[in-house]
């Protein structure tokens, strides 16, 4: 198990080496830079910019001491954010992506695979029919239409729920709900499809039949002998699902002013914000692969047959 | 045994099937599938092969038609050795050696028509230039051998799924006569099949071999079936061949224990033989191939096992004419 | 694992802060707090909470008022002016505001380490800063001294009238060398800040909100009404004004535009002209724009009135010119709307009725505001001169690279002055200067600009028209389609203290609840 | 073996309705099922053997399938009426099932031990370690070897032949008065295949559990059943005891198929005997004899109508106008 | 009755029926009605989306200042317009009666502007325009602004699919069916295709390849195509990897047939399910990430819109003139759904075995 885990590890770094160069380069190449501003700084300010953060240095030079940072696990100043670290812009915003990840992705599960499961139960009838059209719907309506649209009905009008901020503000926990409840839509409406599926099938196994034929109820056959087979293709989706919720909830950060990391990345990317960037992208990369890691381990604790030799 | 007719010679072959073990471990574990197994096999000969499941006796089949590379032994067909065949030689003698598979469902391609599928051979070979028929003559071909196998030509547009099972393995068996081969590879090819349509397929095959002069390689679990087409029988168990004989020198006189046992078991649908039958049960399953012993492969199961058994490995040896054994009970260990 | 997430939850919760006295929704996260370092609104906006500099903005006129300065005065020639710092005045430490802590900010400002962006600010009036910002001289030599603790000197390198007042920008704020030295970089974030505003640094958190509070230490606290105030990063303008309607948010910096109809016709709408134009420039140096005549014609084929009535409807005042007008100034505009004319203009360029006019593309940084005016322009143009433009959007700083590069023909441009004078826009048209992206270059124009540096009064303001004149009346450089105008959300029958004013600073110690 | 009838299965109809059409899948089925009776059903892919046995146990997945008429009386009682609790105090209780495939009908996901103790507990009523102590002894009675060590492992621990075992260990667990067998040794190697024949034979015998044995083989059949049902496209086309059939088989299906298996007793070195044509496709099937196409001794009357049953001396049945015919007319 | 029932019994006795793999498709996607209703309104989309230029629309282009924001109607627009105007006019009023007296101005110009409606209800041609699905902020018709919004955004997905399909369908193979080390690069490279930061390849993109007097319609197609491919070449590849031990596959080879036989003729064809499905499912991210790219300014110029950008617009105004999102937004939508519908029908008509199930 341990030396599984070391080779996943190690089998890594290549890739995780690679990303880090191509895109140190690639964040140099875009036209613009971090000090570009509508009205320009004058060329004796730039040079001072540029000789403050080393940009005045080779390219070569400037990538070396960037790596020598980055194995110390110093991403170094923002550009753009100058009062602060790359370090200290991460830790503080990329909790509260995760907070709002966790508690979305939760959401678009337990809803995601109940309604999966009513659509597998009642197969070709209306309450099938109703669920699939609603995520067809969460697949096709982006985000940032039904982001307003519930900020418009249930903040403004209706007054249930805050428009936005976060869990520091007065509202407290209630400014939780609208964004991760869209935030988990199209989550949902996948998980809803994938699981829909997969229980499908389970419910067509032998060992299904067997769990009948002995004559147990229908809530422990579905319970017990169908969800944990029925939903290992619903954990394998996780991990992509957790990095995919954690990146690409930009939208709905900026729709409910959710300090999280999605905005600093899009910002830092429009910026030119190179330290920024860089530490986002690695930042990144760790959690897609840290997630789908974590994902096979539960995928192997769930399914005895697998082991990790 | 006159060499000329010889048209398949196995000599020592051996697949071994390499299973990953730990990271940055040298050392690598292999499942033995197969582990040195020699016979051959007479022009326009049936020789049967059987076994239990997981003895390698599919893989053997496999390993002879180089889908699987072996790692060790030789394969002389039409005295050619597979083994050391360029590319473009073993294309050639493919073309001498066909296989029909197992389960009519899982070996044609969902996607393909029947005509498509007999065809393919002749198009594969056609394009490297090794056969020459137009469309027109394949076509023909093709509707010769659906209605040869016992299929109306009029199916050639059906998919494998519109057809029964016994009718897939029909396809599958004109697929393997398309290029007119000479050997053909059956690996169980008629396990999957329910009884009425496995006697039609069963004398299907016959009435080939006649009409065409085919030499079989035929596979199969079940005693009955490879008694009823084979010539010459081939007993594996873990590996390695047993015991080889004629077809009928086995059923009467069966030399090794797990043959013996084998037989045994063997339910024969007559209630009246059945009651008075004594059967030999043998104990325990078969053991995973994965690693090598020094004695028979057979001790742990065996109710005639010696102390000899433990240590040393009998090897194959003619006891009678055509009758070859590996166990001590007939011949002294070395 | 449900139940721990739940305390986490809990205990953020007890965090959450109680109720400010004023929420702004401040459009975005702020870059820095550091008063050297800060180069938006976003960070300037809560800086004039945290710090104050010699002078302070007048909430209506935007005219600096004494602030950490009680009085000043000026040398006959208008080359030195000399601050007299306030007796009371006090950090929010308790150390007492001196002279020393000016030079060490200016200073600061200027050290080439410290890479402010808004050096130029300094260079651009105080003799010596730009030798010691460019590394050519030394800090010595930089003409700002404490003759004591309480009364600070600066030399300036012309008799610039308008620099007492350009002493309220952020850039001339004192800095606290003790804070510095103890926290490096770090001596902004709550806990360490130490200022001379109206306010102390309390929360601040990233992509969320910044908090501040009273500060007792104030010289002027007892006029400081309100106890603390949040300044939301949300910089989803839709979002804003949703939180502004539900009562969440007491001042929108900035408006939705896209819902102009609807907030126009609200009382709390404050909408002011902006000292800023919006206009189109041209590059002055590639055919076809190379053309005075085609210039013009673009010019006089842009109904700017209908676009703002009928488009943009945000109190933006249609202009010719670039300069706004202001007292004891003229704005000399260049061509204004004639289609008759601008067909002429064309023809006379060698394109009648845009035959000819080789195929254009105008690009504008990605923004819904910017596309409408974009697709107006396009249908004036093929209305009016017969000639099918292509528009294209482009990221803002793809958008500046290019700009800057000057690999364009013809693109958005705008332009907000820093101060209150002619200079801050026209200068930026000097043959060679980093913002004349246009390069429009005409000797005279710099001559005028230069002579304009070193006059005063109305000779001044003459020297300043003669250049502007030359820049449009004559040589139609560009196409000023609009000023500017500000728009925030704010209830001024709830709020005091607030008012629209041309430079869109609203230093928050004025603000009082009514 | 006594004279009491535990089941009775009395006109089962059991029908699929499909995008192609109606299945009858099981039209007409009746056999009784005595007290420690070893019934077989034998049949080929498709003739509704396991639908049969599915039905008896109102396990039919609806929709798509229904079962269209007929009464299945376990002591007297209709399995076909009962509420759903009622049945499922039956099922794995008094009616027990084993599953072809020994691989997929364990679920993959739970231990054994999970997977017994359910139905122990569900049933009898035991608390869960003496469920555990019931199961491990069941196991060891079905010949697993350490069973208290390998009780708690997963079912792929195990090989086929012992996943087998665990499942006749599992489903003889309560009792039952009936097991339903499917095609219980279909997947297992021959060897294997006695060793798990044996033992469930030794274990009902033991138990004094009647036995309804499906299979497509012959020899299995002749080697466990006292009665045999032969199944052809959803009708039972003879019936009775099993060494009688063998002996004299009436129905022309039943001869082809007896004369149709290689025997490994015999010299056959003549051609051997195949039914000729392919099986049935039951979809809308007409009501004709199902088998008349593939016939030697067809006649007109098979085509238009289904031929009405004729018993024979000792219980035995037999559905053909061969013989119907003869006495009906 | 006797035929019948011999065909019913016996296949033996079936006629010949000549169907091709497509012939076949098409006769069960034809008893799929939910896909056939879509395959239907598909077809429609694509023949107004091509056949834009000739339906008789308003010009996408043509700006009327006087008819801004018009919500929809079969009234005239003159009409429409005066009514919103004089609407205008009532509340600007009130409000000036309330004091404010900075909207007097804009007052006064609401009732000029009344005055000049009402005189141009008769007079101009454009008064007697009528817009369906109402007007823009630049008083632009909607109906003819979604249509020419399909166009491109039909367009985008056409070219989603087609780059996913023919790049990532073959790279998934060639990695899942040769596996080892090669299998091992094109994974590795997908892994860092989705760790590059993808916005600013974007951009670099648009750096690189901008033309004066062009639009940058070729290179948002690559920038779609660069990374349509990823996910679905995983897909695939776990497809591949699957397949490629079966029997039918072992039988291919056994008759000596080539890596690239095997991958096309054996492979693929039996991944196709799964590749429709993912397509299908992909298609609306292909749609909308045309929104996110002309943010970048890859998308389509000004006038021209997609519906994403319609749609983002819309979002923007949806309290004021909810017409000008829900147009394109149901628009969309139900194509989308309609794709959805499809895919799953065209996935169970080309798998020859789907309905031998039971």
């Amino acid at each position: 198990m341990s030396k599984y885990i070391i080779r996943r590890a190690l089998s890594l770094i290549p890739t995780m080496f690679i990303i880090v160069t191509l895109s140190f380069f690639l964040v140099r190449f875009a036209p613009g830079g971090p000090f570009s501003s509508e009205k320009k700084v004058t060329e004796q300010v730039l040079q001072n910019l540029l000789k403050k953060y080393h940009m005045d240095e080779p390219l070569g030079k400037q990538y070396l001491r960037y790596l020598g940072d980055v194995l110390r696990g110093d991403f170094g100043p923002s550009f753009r954010y100058r009062d602060s670290t790359v370090n200290q812009l991460i830790s503080q915003t990329l909790p509260n992506s995760m907070l709002l990840g966790s508690i979305a992705l939760s959401m678009a599960l337990f809803a995601g695979i109940s309604v999966g499961i009513i659509s597998a139960l009642k197969q070709n009838r209306w309450q099938d029919y109703l669920a699939m059209s609603f995520a067809v719907v969460g697949i096709s309506i982006p985000l940032f239409v039904i982001g307003p649209i519930l900020q418009l009905i249930l903040g403004l009008k209706l007054r249930w729920l805050p428009i936005s901020g976060w869990i520091t503000s007065r509202d407290g926990l209630k400014t939780l709900i609208l964004p991760a409840l869209t935030l988990s839509f199209p989550y949902f409406a996948y998980i809803a499809r994938l699981s829909r599926a997969s229980i499908l099938e389970v419910l067509r196994s032998d060992y299904v039949r067997t769990a009948r034929a002995k004559g147990l109820s229908e809530r422990v056959v579905i319970g017990k002998h169908v969800l944990k087979g029925g939903l290992l293709p619903v954990v394998s989706y996780l991990g992509p699902a957790f990095s995919g919720i954690i990146t690409g909830s930009l939208v709905v950060e900026s729709v409910f002013a959710i300090p999280g990391i999605g905005r600093v990345f899009v910002q830092s990317a429009l910026n030119r914000d190179y330290t920024l960037i860089m530490g986002e992208v690695i930042m990144y990369s760790l959690i897609l692969v840290t997630m789908n890691f974590v994902v096979d381990i539960v995928y192997g604790f769930l399914d005895p047959r697998i082991s990790y030799k | 045994m006159n060499k000329t007719d010889l048209l398949l010679d196995v000599r020592n072959l051996k697949m071994h099937f390499p299973v990953k073990s730990g990271f940055l471990s040298k050392e690598k574990n292999y499942i033995y599938a197969v582990d040195g197994v020699d016979f051959s096999i007479k022009r326009g000969e049936t020789l049967g092969l059987v076994g239990e499941s997981g003895c390698g006796k599919s893989t053997t089949a496999r390993a002879i038609s180089q889908l699987y590379k072996p790692t060790g032994g030789e394969v002389f067909l039409k005295g050619k050795d597979l083994m050391k065949a360029s590319a473009s030689e073993l294309m050639e003698a493919r073309k001498n050696m066909q296989m029909v598979f197992q389960d009519p469902y899982a070996s044609l391609n969902p996607r393909m028509t029947s005509g498509d599928i007999i065809a393919e051979p002749i198009r594969i070979f056609q394009k490297r230039g090794l056969v020459n028929m137009g469309k027109d003559a394949t076509n023909e071909r093709v509707e010769q051998l659906m209605e040869r196998v016992g299929l109306s030509r009029f199916f050639k547009n059906r998919y494998p799924h519109e057809f029964s099972g016994g009718q897939r393995q029909r396809i599958g068996i004109a697929r393997a006569l398309a290029l007119q081969p000479e050997l053909i590879l059956c690996d169980e090819p008629v396990s999957a099949l329910d009884v009425s349509i496995q006697s039609q397929i069963l004398n299907l095959f016959k009435d080939l071999q006649q009409e065409f002069g085919l030499t079989y390689l035929f596979i199969a679990h079940d005693l009955a079936v490879i008694k009823y087409i084979s010539d010459r029988v081939a007993v594996m168990y873990l590996g390695l061949i047993v015991e080889i004989s004629g077809a009928k020198d086995l059923y009467k006189n069966p030399k090794h224990p797990y043959t013996q046992a084998l037989l045994s078991a063997a339910p024969i649908p007559d209630p009246k033989v059945e009651a008075q039958r004594r059967r030999i049960i043998l104990t325990g399953d078969v053991p995973s191939p994965d690693k090598q012993r020094p004695g028979c492969y057979f001790y742990d199961r065996c109710s005639k096992r010696m102390d000899v058994c433990k240590v040393q490995r009998p090897k194959l040896k003619e006891t009678e004419d055509g009758h070859q054994v590996a166990c001590f009970l007939y011949h002294k260990p070395e | 694992m449900k139940k721990s997430l739940f305390v986490v939850l809990a205990l953020l919760a007890v965090f959450a802060v109680g109720a400010q006295d004023l929420i702004i929704a401040n459009g975005a996260e702020p870059a820095s707090l550091d008063p050297a370092l800060m180069t938006d609104t976003t960070s300037s906006n809560i800086g004039f909470a945290l710090n104050e500099g010699l002078m302070v903005y007048d909430p209506q006129t935007s005219k600096g008022i004494p602030a950490m300065a009680e009085s000043y005065t000026t040398s006959p020639d208008g080359t030195v002016v000399t601050f007299k710092i306030r007796k009371n005045a006090l950090w929010s430490d308790g150390t007492p505001v001196k002279a020393q802590d000016f030079v060490y900010g200016w200073l600061r400002t200027l050290n080439p380490e410290t890479a402010s962006e808004y050096a130029y600010m300094l260079t651009m009036v105080i003799k010596g800063a730009a030798a010691y910002n460019d590394g050519s001289g030394p800090a010595s030599d930089v003409g700002v001294k404490a003759l004591d603790d309480k009364t600070l000197e600066v030399s300036l390198v012309g008799p610039a009238a308008y620099f007492p007042d350009m002493t309220a920008h952020h850039a001339f704020e004192p800095a606290p060398k003790w804070a510095i030295d103890k926290h490096g970089s770090n001596w902004t974030k709550p806990g360490n800040y130490v200022g001379t505003g109206a306010y102390i640094l309390k929360e601040w958190k990233p992509q969320d909100y910044v908090l501040v509070e009273r500060n007792p230490k104030y010289w002027d606290a007892k006029n400081v009404k309100l106890k603390s105030i949040k300044y939301l990063a949300s910089d989803n303008s839709t979002t804003n004004y949703k939180m502004y309607k539900a009562g969440a948010v007491d001042w929108q910096v900035g408006i939705t535009v896209d819902l102009i109809d609807e907030i126009m016709l609200r009382k709390d709408y404050q909408v002011s002209a902006r000292f800023g134009t919006y206009y189109l420039s041209v590059n002055n140096t590639r055919a076809p724009f190379d053309n005075v005549n085609v210039r013009k014609a673009f010019a006089a084929a842009i109904d700017k009135t209908t676009l703002i009535d009928k488009v943009l409807k945000g109190g933006q005042i249609p202009t010719d010119a670039f300069t706004p007008a202001m007292v004891g100034y003229t704005p000399q505009p260049g061509v204004g709307y004639d289609p008759a004319a601008a067909k002429k203009y064309l023809a006379d360029a060698g394109y009648p009725d845009g035959k000819g006019f080789p195929p254009l593309t105008y690009i504008y940084n990605t923004n819904e505001g910017h596309k409408k005016i974009a697709e107006y322009i396009q249908q004036q143009l093929k209305v009016n001169l017969g000639i099918d433009i292509i528009l294209q959007n482009m990221e803002w700083n793809a958008f500046l690279d290019m700009r800057a590069k000057h690999d364009f023909f013809f693109v958005r441009h705008g332009w907000i002055g820093d101060y209150l004078d002619p200079n801050t826009m026209l200068d930026l048209f000097i043959t060679g200067s980093g913002n004349n992206d246009g390069l429009y270059s005409n000797p005279k124009f710099d001559a005028a600009i230069r002579a304009a540096v070193l006059a005063t009064g109305d000779a001044r303001m003459k020297l300043l028209m003669e250049a502007e004149n030359l820049l449009l009346t004559q040589d139609q450089a560009f196409i000023p389609i609009y000023h500017y105008s500000n728009q925030d959300m704010i209830d001024t029958d709830k709020w005091g203290g607030w008012f629209p004013n041309p430079l869109g600073y609203h230093p928050p110690k004025f603000i009082y609840k009514k | 073996m006594t004279n009491e009838v535990i089941l009775q299965v009395k006109d089962l109809r059991t029908y699929f309705t499909v995008d192609e059409g109606l299945v009858k899948a099981v039209d007409g089925v009746s056999f009784d099922l005595h007290k420690g009776e070893t019934l077989g059903i034998v049949g080929e892919s498709g003739s509704g053997k396991s639908v049969t046995n599915l039905s008896i146990i109102n396990l039919i997945p609806m929709p798509p399938g229904k079962i269209a008429g007929g009464q299945v009386l376990f002591h007297g009682k209709d399995l076909l009426t009962l509420p759903q609790a009622e049945i499922r105090q039956i099922r794995g209780n008094k009616i027990s099932m084993i599953f072809q495939d020994p691989m997929t009908s364990l679920n993959p996901f739970l231990k054994v031990s999970t997977q017994m103790i359910e139905t122990i507990v569900l049933h009898q009523k035991l608390d869960k370690d003496a469920a555990k102590q019931k199961a491990i002894e069941m196991l060891k009675l079905a010949g697993i070897p350490a069973p208290e060590k390998r009780i708690d492992q997963y079912p792929h621990q195990f090989s086929g032949g012992m996943r087998q075992r665990v499942m006749i260990a599992m489903s003889l667990s309560c009792n039952p008065e009936i097991l339903i067998a499917d095609e219980p040794t279909s997947a297992l190697d021959v060897t294997i295949q006695a060793q798990i024949l044996e033992i469930m034979q030794e274990l009902t015998k033991r138990l004094g559990t009647a036995v309804i044995l499906i299979t497509h083989s012959l020899g299995v059949v002749a080697g466990m059943c006292d009665t045999l049902c032969v199944m052809y496209a959803g009708r039972i086309v003879e019936r009775g005891p099993t060494d009688v059939i063998f002996e004299n088989p009436k129905h022309p299906y039943t001869q082809g198929l007896i004369r149709s298996v290689p025997r490994l007793d015999m010299e056959n070195s003549q051609r051997l005997y195949s039914i000729q044509g392919q099986p049935p496709n039951v979809i809308d099937l007409p009501d004709c004899c199902p088998f008349y196409p593939r016939c030697e001794k067809a006649m007109d009357i098979c085509k238009k109508k289904y031929p009405t049953t004729a018993n024979f001396e000792q219980g035995r049945a037999v559905s053909c106008w061969l013989y119907s015919g003869a006495k009906d007319e | 009755m006797s035929q019948n029932l011999n065909s019913a019994v016996n296949e033996f006795n079936q006629e010949m029926k000549p169907v091709s793999l497509w012939a076949d498709a098409w006769k069960r996607l034809r008893r799929n009605k939910m896909a056939l209703v879509s395959l239907w309104i598909v077809g429609f989309y694509a023949l107004v989306a091509i056949a834009a230029p000739l339906i008789p629309l308003h010009d996408y282009r043509t700006q009327t200042l006087s008819h801004t924001n018009l919500r929809p109607s079969f009234k005239p627009a003159g009409q429409i317009a005066l009514e919103a105007v004089e609407a205008q006019a009532i509340l600007l009023q009130e409000r000036v009666d309330a004091g404010v007296e900075s909207l007097k101005p804009n007052l006064e110009r609401t009732l000029r502007e009344v005055e000049s409606l009402k005189a141009a209800l008769d007079t101009d041609p454009a008064s007697k325009n009528v817009y369906i699905f109402g007007t823009d902020y630049l008083g632009r018709d909607m109906l003819a602004k979604t249509i020419y919004g399909a166009r491109i955004s039909m367009m985008v997905g056409l070219i989603g699919t087609f780059t996913a399909v023919l790049v990532g369908v073959i790279i998934g193979a060639i990695s899942g069916y040769i596996g080892g080390w090669l299998d091992n690069l094109l994974m590795r490279f997908v892994d860092i295709m989705y760790g590059l930061p993808y916005m600013l390849i974007v951009i670099i993109l648009m750096a690189l390849f901008r033309k004066e007097g062009q639009s940058s319609i070729v290179i948002l197609f690559v920038g779609i195509a660069l990374v349509s491919w990823l996910t679905i070449a995983r897909v695939v590849r776990g497809q591949i990897i699957s397949l490629k031990n079966s029997e039918f596959v072992e039988a291919a080879r056994s008759m000596g047939a080539g890596t690239g036989r095997i991958i096309f003729r054996h492979l693929l064809p039996n991944a196709l399910g799964i590749i429709i499905i993912f397509t299908s499912l992909s298609l609306p991210s292909f749609i909308m990430s045309e929104s996110f790219l002309s943010f970048l300014g890859l998308g389509v110029s000004a006038p021209l819109s997609s519906w994403g950008s319609l749609v983002s617009e819309g979002a923007n105004t949806m309290e004021l003139y909810p017409w000008q999102l829900l147009a394109p937004a149901i628009e969309m939508t139900i194509f989308l759904f309609c794709m959805n519908f499809l895919g799953d029908g065209l996935r169970d008509a080309l798998d020859p075995q789907s309905k031998n199930r039971t």
